[in-house]
């Protein structure tokens, strides 16, 4: 899995890789930043697994999480035949032409901002992936979020946050 | 007043010598540094200086900035750009040459050069950006950064033991013979901002009438790494930098008087000649 | 007091605040429920009206996101002004 | 129980040094290495340590140089525009036999480059950047584990040697979190350091003259090739991934490695009989390894994030007795600094090798 | 006068802590620098230090002393001597660090380390020998060289333009906030010699008290440099160098006083913890 | 009439310099480089030129990268301990694609070492011992003659191909007096300098970026590659010495090669059939001629002052074809550090090695 | 005035003159005619008797080539004295 | 030809070379110090030839001039069979025992000594060289004392440098 683009994204990995670290006997987050130092772009990648991760990140996920223009144009055909796309349709606005993988566009920041703070779309768009993938209970990314925050200045937005990734998974659902 | 149509003027817009085409800058929100390049691009357009001008840009938040003026800019290393500087104006005397880094640059790696061309006089200008850290690495503490602050490096805050006192450079500057202007400035008002503009013009001044070194020491907000909003920041400014590091004029001369005793002449070893 | 008029650059505003902070006229605000281009919400020139086009803003803008107009008669010197 | 943990490699080189017994860090922030010293401005003290970020990496290595003098376990941290200014004194190590160890966050270059990982700096630690022609051992390594395991190694071999241990990563391996296994290693029993200063009333003597060798300049670099040629019979550290029946060899290093062994995995899945041999310590090189592989392979493709820097040393070592291919910087997935090798790009390189397109 | 047997006593002799056996020192003839190893050691046991002192000796005339006392010395590099007694103080407290080097070492290459180990108050002495020139090279021109002297690299005479103005180091380092104690002594006196040596005792205390960072400069001859013999070399020290270089104590504290605002322990990033 | 004068081979650098049309000198002294910043301390200002002492090797070549990006032609001179503090901006220099001359009169090494003559920098020098693997061309000179030829030769490869050039010698080389002619040479039309940064008023633009190679760093390698391949087929010198029948092939650069060259002379006096092969480019390596060598040569013998640092290219360039020895720093005269390895002792090596005793 | 006694080691005495030169007494001198065991003049005591064990010429030779002997009754401390 | 020890050998040296500049097309003079920068032993060697100089120095040298015990144990037994050694034997005592070289033993300190300045000691010897060898008449090297020493501070001193390259090929024409 693999996203690109904006705020948030690389907390959103790290969270993933968090969380994945009790459930999976394997975990690789690997971020990877362009060239500009500030307000560039930047991507990440998780990968979970039971078996040793021979590599650490691979050019065809079976996810990617894009919010983000460049991303889409990236990762969009990189996706691996089956694989899962997540959209941010508030910042994406083009359509996937692949019929072999599942799509789902989601307003994520509409909707984050909707909830109060446009930081809060990354989680959104990780609820849902959990969401469809099952990969991990959304409970796992509660905790690290609670584990992660409490005792910080942050912890004013956790009530927020979890909104956030009830959000997401709601979304799914519903549609 | 009379009755005459009225046109629209713009009174304040971007600096001729700034380039639009890379605005944005990557500078984070609130940052002075950008301010600074502000003041430097009227400076430059005030004295007419665009196509003698020569920036030597040290690495830090202020060197994403190469390209941001339309004047002739040399990349340096960390720490360096004063050297530079001074090996650009050696061979390009006409030139306007200066390098302008912030305080991990100046203060800590690169302080040995500063002290040097001060030493020997060499008639450039530093601009000197202090923000009490570093910024473009992500908030460890500088040689400036003020005691108590927390930064990564200093996580209980900036104490004696780990990592000393403020550097005043300024100060220093104004100890040195060889130096003909040294201020601190701020940017953190309007009027700061005005005369922080008049400093580096006058810093300028001093280069173009070949009086010697001159050095504008500039308090900048750092926001992200204060942990502060940009208004905060702002603040922060005048309610802690400012009291560590005065705001005024160090060293201003128009001549620096020196005298040879002739006796020395006849004095030393000489290879050749 | 002169008229002035300001115009802001919503790709460059990255709502640092200075602009409110520093326009002794209080033209200028940053409405919290109005997102830019960027999707945050930036500066705006709310209270035109006021404008005395001294200049400050367009200064204090770390990121040259405003540019100042004056209106003056059209016979003065093109190059009076700020 | 193993305290496990996930990790960034920096995180892990911070937790290394630690468990190493490493008791003094002196180092300078650069991206991207300045999770290292973050860490270790926070942990260090905690455990016992001395910290201190200094005005520079000269600084760095000087007072690195200094610590060590007392027998203390000393490290720093760097990226390369840091290693370059570390020159001068870590061939003052060298000469005074100096036990100490460097970590090398390598980032894109030359010059002010980039941030973004790269494996640009090869040749300098690998040959020694300094003048004198003195070498230093190279660890290099490929996962956050390793980045704790190496470190603790490194200063084994420091204090064994009495020389200076390069750890090699990566802004990959840096910032790339993987769960680890956080223990203490043990590599056996060292000699005492008999040599150290901490003043006389501490340990004996005023050990160290302006010039130790001045008398013996010859007899000098005849220790150390000696001691050199040690190290080449005893401490070649390398894996070996899906050899056995390989007729395809993989040769890479650092965070390219995994990619490689990614690739190797994908390959087989293709039916192609593809191995990976990837050198842990660069020096000294395992080149006689190579030597032996030359009978078995038809291929080598070696893989670097790098105009070609290793490449010279497999070349070298192979004697012209089978192809050397290279895939270079050119197999990045994006021509900016931000490009990385995927496994993808490697099968692909494979197929067009040898011939299956 | 009383009527009891004469006994002869050896009043004064070689220093404890200078070797014998590395006699005789390699100076040249009528070297100032040799008397500065002969304080040392006379220092170094008066206040019984032997057992804890540690050198750190620059490259130069002086580092050729490495092994003239019988301290531990530590041989640095050119310029680094100031960083490599900083870190092991840091790891031995209760070591007394010195480093000693000319001005070539602590006043060009080395000079940014001076200033970052003031500005973090290290405690740590340094012994900084200003010989007005490069003696080991062969006479080159120096920070501190006197303008209008001749040497190698200066043949007409130091002039500005080229090399521009002495340094003042002591001066400097009284300027900053994390000295204990500056002073600058010469030794081409008796009584000169006596002062220098309390200096030294001085600088030494203030390390041992903890106070923080001291440094003692010492105007030296260099008699083949100046092409002068030893004692025109020793008059020149008189008449020439303590007119640029004036002699006497310019910080001594007994403590470095220095607050906190405990408001800035919570401004800041921190990345843990 | 050629201007004949008996001059060092550090004054032959400085007349290089002047005859080279170098306008700005900035170094520091070291032994035994100095006698280079003396001489220019008087005569590059009498030629038109900057002359500036600094305040060290990092400030040198900091005014050296500043200087010749404003297009003039710039020099510094050092010596081993100094060139390791240069690599940073020596890396940058190469990133940036500035030309530059720096001299390395090799002293001995590691550290601080001592000052007589070594060959101990040729790792150094050849391989890029900053961050980046970049490339210098790497000059070898062997005589006060060559010293002045090279240095001119090396500013028209500086401005030819946008890079750092190395002249490397030795204590001995510089110290050693001997005849030059002292005269201009002439090596050919050189591209326009059309990236030099001047002000816009002198010349147009605001040419350097932060990064200039910021949006294809890859293709920023590729070009370096492209360079360093048209380099090695067109740059490559060397010097070839009584080699038609040689069956024993000395191999030798710097003062250690006029050594060899007397070897030969003294060994064929005895009837032995010696050559001497001398690479006057130590990079580009004369890789090929080398290979060609080993068909003709039964032994081949490096000699050099270091604990073997050239064997180690002559040997990857030989493929194991032809038994490469080594006679190094334990052939200098004594022991010290003033040992200088004579003719008759590199005859006595070459006796032994071909088993006439 | 008390009565000294001092001896050089002319292997280490450099011929500076220091001693000369300092030595208030006039106890010191370099005979230009005569050698030391290195090839040139070296310093002499060559007054002897108004050597008042000042201590100054021990203290300010360069090349540690002087010690300065006292005499003093043998009930007085040893360790009084310079 | 070589020396080696004390003082004033590298400027003899060097003014050899220097004379024999104009008298031969290839001159080589090769200095070479001891490990210890200061009052340390000091060699050389000058080679005048007009054949090309293929090395810069030998070990066995066709003559030495000996000022130190040092110089005379390394460099005695070093000379070429049928070469010649000169030796300043107001400083070394020793002998040689070789049959295959001639010797001249030449108190040459003392003899500086009695004219006044010890300092040329190495011009004595020098000119002795050159008496027994005719590699260059006297005058050369007188020359070049002149055209090194006119107008400088040692001007002072050259008619004692004159006088003393008198003194050893004097030395050698009455011995
Ligand atoms: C030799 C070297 N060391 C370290 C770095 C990493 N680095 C880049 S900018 C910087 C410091 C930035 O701080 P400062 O100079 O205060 O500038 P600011 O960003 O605060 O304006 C550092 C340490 C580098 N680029 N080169
Ligand atoms: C990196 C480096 N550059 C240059 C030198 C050469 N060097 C040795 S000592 C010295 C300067 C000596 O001057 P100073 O520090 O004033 O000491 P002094 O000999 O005058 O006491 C220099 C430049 C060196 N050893 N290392
Ligand atoms: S990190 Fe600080 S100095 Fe750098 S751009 Fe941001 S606010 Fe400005
Ligand atoms: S020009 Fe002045 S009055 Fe007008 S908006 Fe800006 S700050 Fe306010
Ligand atoms: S000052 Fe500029 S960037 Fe800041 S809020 Fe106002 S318009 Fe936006
Ligand atoms: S050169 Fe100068 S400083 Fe060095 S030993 Fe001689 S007199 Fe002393
Ligand atoms: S002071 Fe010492 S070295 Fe100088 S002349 Fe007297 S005894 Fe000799
Ligand atoms: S001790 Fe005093 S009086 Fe006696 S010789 Fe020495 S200086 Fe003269
Ligand atoms: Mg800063
Ligand atoms: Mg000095």
């Amino acid at each position: 899995m693999s996203g690109l683009g904006g705020q948030g994204l690389l907390t959103m990995g790290k969270l993933l890789a968090q969380a994945g670290s009790s459930h999976y006997r394997y975990v690789t987050y690997h971020p990877n930043y362009g060239p500009s130092m500030r307000g560039g772009e930047c991507e990440c990648m998780v990968t979970l697994s039971n078996e040793e991760n021979a590599s650490i990140a691979s050019r065809n996920p079976s996810a990617a999480i894009l919010m983000g223009a460049a991303a889409w144009m990236l990762h969009e055909p990189q996706v691996k035949p089956g694989g899962l796309l997540l959209v941010d349709s508030s910042i994406v606005a083009e359509r996937t032409m692949r019929d072999d993988v599942t799509v789902h566009y989601i307003p994520a920041t509409q909707m984050a901002l909707e909830l109060g703070l446009a930081m809060v779309s990354n989680l959104i768009l990780l609820s849902a992936y959990l969401e469809v993938t099952k990969a991990l209970p959304i409970e796992a990314i509660e905790k690290a979020l609670k584990d992660k925050y409490t005792g910080t200045k942050g912890e004013r937005y956790l009530p927020l946050d979890l909104d956030a990734t009830k959000l997401g998974a709601k979304f799914i659902i519903d549609s | 007043m009379g009755e005459g149509a009225m046109i629209k003027q713009q009174i304040v817009g971007k600096p001729k010598a700034v380039q639009l085409d890379f605005l944005p800058f990557k500078f984070c929100p609130g940052c002075h540094e950008s301010l600074v390049w502000r003041a430097l691009g009227e400076v430059i357009d005030e004295l007419d200086i665009e196509g003698k001008a020569i920036a030597c840009l040290d690495i830090g938040c202020s060197g994403i900035l190469m390209v941001g003026l339309t004047v002739d800019g040399i990349h340096c290393l960390h720490g360096r750009s004063t050297a530079v500087a001074a090996g650009v104006k050696r061979v390009l005397p006409q030139a306007i040459c200066f390098n302008i880094g912030g305080d991990g640059s100046l203060g800590a790696i690169g302080v040995g050069h500063v002290i040097n061309v001060m030493m020997r006089s060499d008639p450039i200008t530093t601009i000197f950006l202090n923000n009490s850290g570093y910024g473009m690495t992500g908030g460890q503490v500088a040689p400036t950064s003020l005691l108590g602050l927390r930064t990564t490096t200093t996580p209980e805050g900036r104490d004696v033991q780990s990592a000393g006192f403020p550097l005043h450079l300024s100060e220093i500057a104004a100890t040195m013979t060889g130096t003909a202007y040294a201020s601190r400035v701020s940017v953190h008002t309007p009027a700061n901002y005005q005369k922080a503009r008049k400093a580096i013009k006058t810093a300028f001044q001093k280069q173009m009438d070949g009086v010697g070194y001159s050095i504008v020491e500039i308090l900048c907000a750092c926001p992200p790494n204060w942990g502060l909003s940009p208004l905060a920041a702002n603040s922060f400014v005048e309610e802690k930098l400012i009291g560590e590091f005065p705001l005024g004029e160090f060293k201003n001369v128009d001549k620096i008087e020196h005298t040879f005793d002739p006796e020395l002449k006849r004095v030393g070893r000489v290879k050749r000649g | 007091m002169a008229k002035g008029e300001i115009v802001i650059d919503e790709m460059l505003c990255q709502s640092c605040g200075f602009c409110v902070e520093f326009c002794n006229q209080e033209c200028i605000t940053i409405p919290e429920n109005r997102l830019g281009p960027k999707g945050f919400p930036v500066a705006v020139f709310s209270v035109p009206d006021k404008c005395s086009a001294c200049g400050i803003c367009g200064w204090m803008c770390p990121d040259f996101a405003i540019q100042v107009f004056k209106y003056v008669k059209s016979e003065a010197n093109i190059n009076q002004g700020g | 129980m193993a305290d496990r943990r996930l990790l960034s490699g920096n995180e892990a080189i911070g937790w290394g040094a630690i468990l190493g017994e490493c008791k003094a860090f002196f180092g300078y922030p650069i991206t991207p290495q300045s999770e290292i010293l973050e860490f270790l401005a926070t942990e260090l003290p905690k455990a016992g340590g001395v910290f201190l970020q200094t005005e520079d990496e000269i600084a760095a290595v000087s007072m690195v140089y200094g610590s060590s003098m007392t027998g203390t376990r000393t490290m720093s941290a760097t990226s390369s525009p840091g290693i370059s200014l570390m020159q001068e004194t870590v061939s003052l190590m060298a000469y005074l036999k100096v036990p100490s160890v460097i970590v090398d966050v390598c980032r894109f270059g030359p010059g002010s480059g980039m941030a973004q990982t790269s494996q640009t700096d090869y040749r300098q630690v690998t040959k020694g950047g300094g003048h004198g022609g003195y070498r230093c051992i190279v660890l290099a390594a490929s996962s956050s584990q390793e980045c704790c395991d190496l470190v603790q190694f490194a200063f084994w071999l420091a204090d064994r040697y009495r020389m200076t241990v390069y750890v090699l990563t990566d802004a990959t391996i840096g910032q790339s979190c993987e769960l680890v296994d956080l223990k203490t290693r043990d590599f056996g029993a060292l000699p005492d350091k008999d040599w150290v200063l901490r003043g006389l009333d501490e340990r004996g003597g005023n050990g160290q003259g302006i010039h130790p060798h001045m008398w013996d300049y010859v007899g000098y670099h005849e220790d150390m090739n000696e001691k050199y040629r040690e190290i080449t019979e005893n401490e070649i550290k390398y894996e070996s991934y899906r050899m056995d029946d390989a007729e395809v060899i993989l040769v890479a290093y650092g965070y390219v490695s995994r990619m490689a062994k990614g690739a190797v995995d994908l390959a087989r899945e293709e039916g192609l009989k593809v191995g990976l041999l990837r050198p842990i310590t660069l020096w000294p090189f395992p080149t006689n390894v190579l030597r032996e592989l030359s009978l078995q392979a038809h291929h080598i493709l070696v893989v670097e994030h790098s105009s070609g820097l290793l490449v010279e040393d497999v070349e070298c070592a192979l004697q012209g007795k089978v192809p050397v291919h290279l895939l270079g910087i050119w197999g990045t997935h994006r021509r900016d600094s931000s490009g990385i090798i995927y496994p993808e790009r490697i099968v692909e390189e494979i197929k067009q090798m040898v011939g299956v397109a």
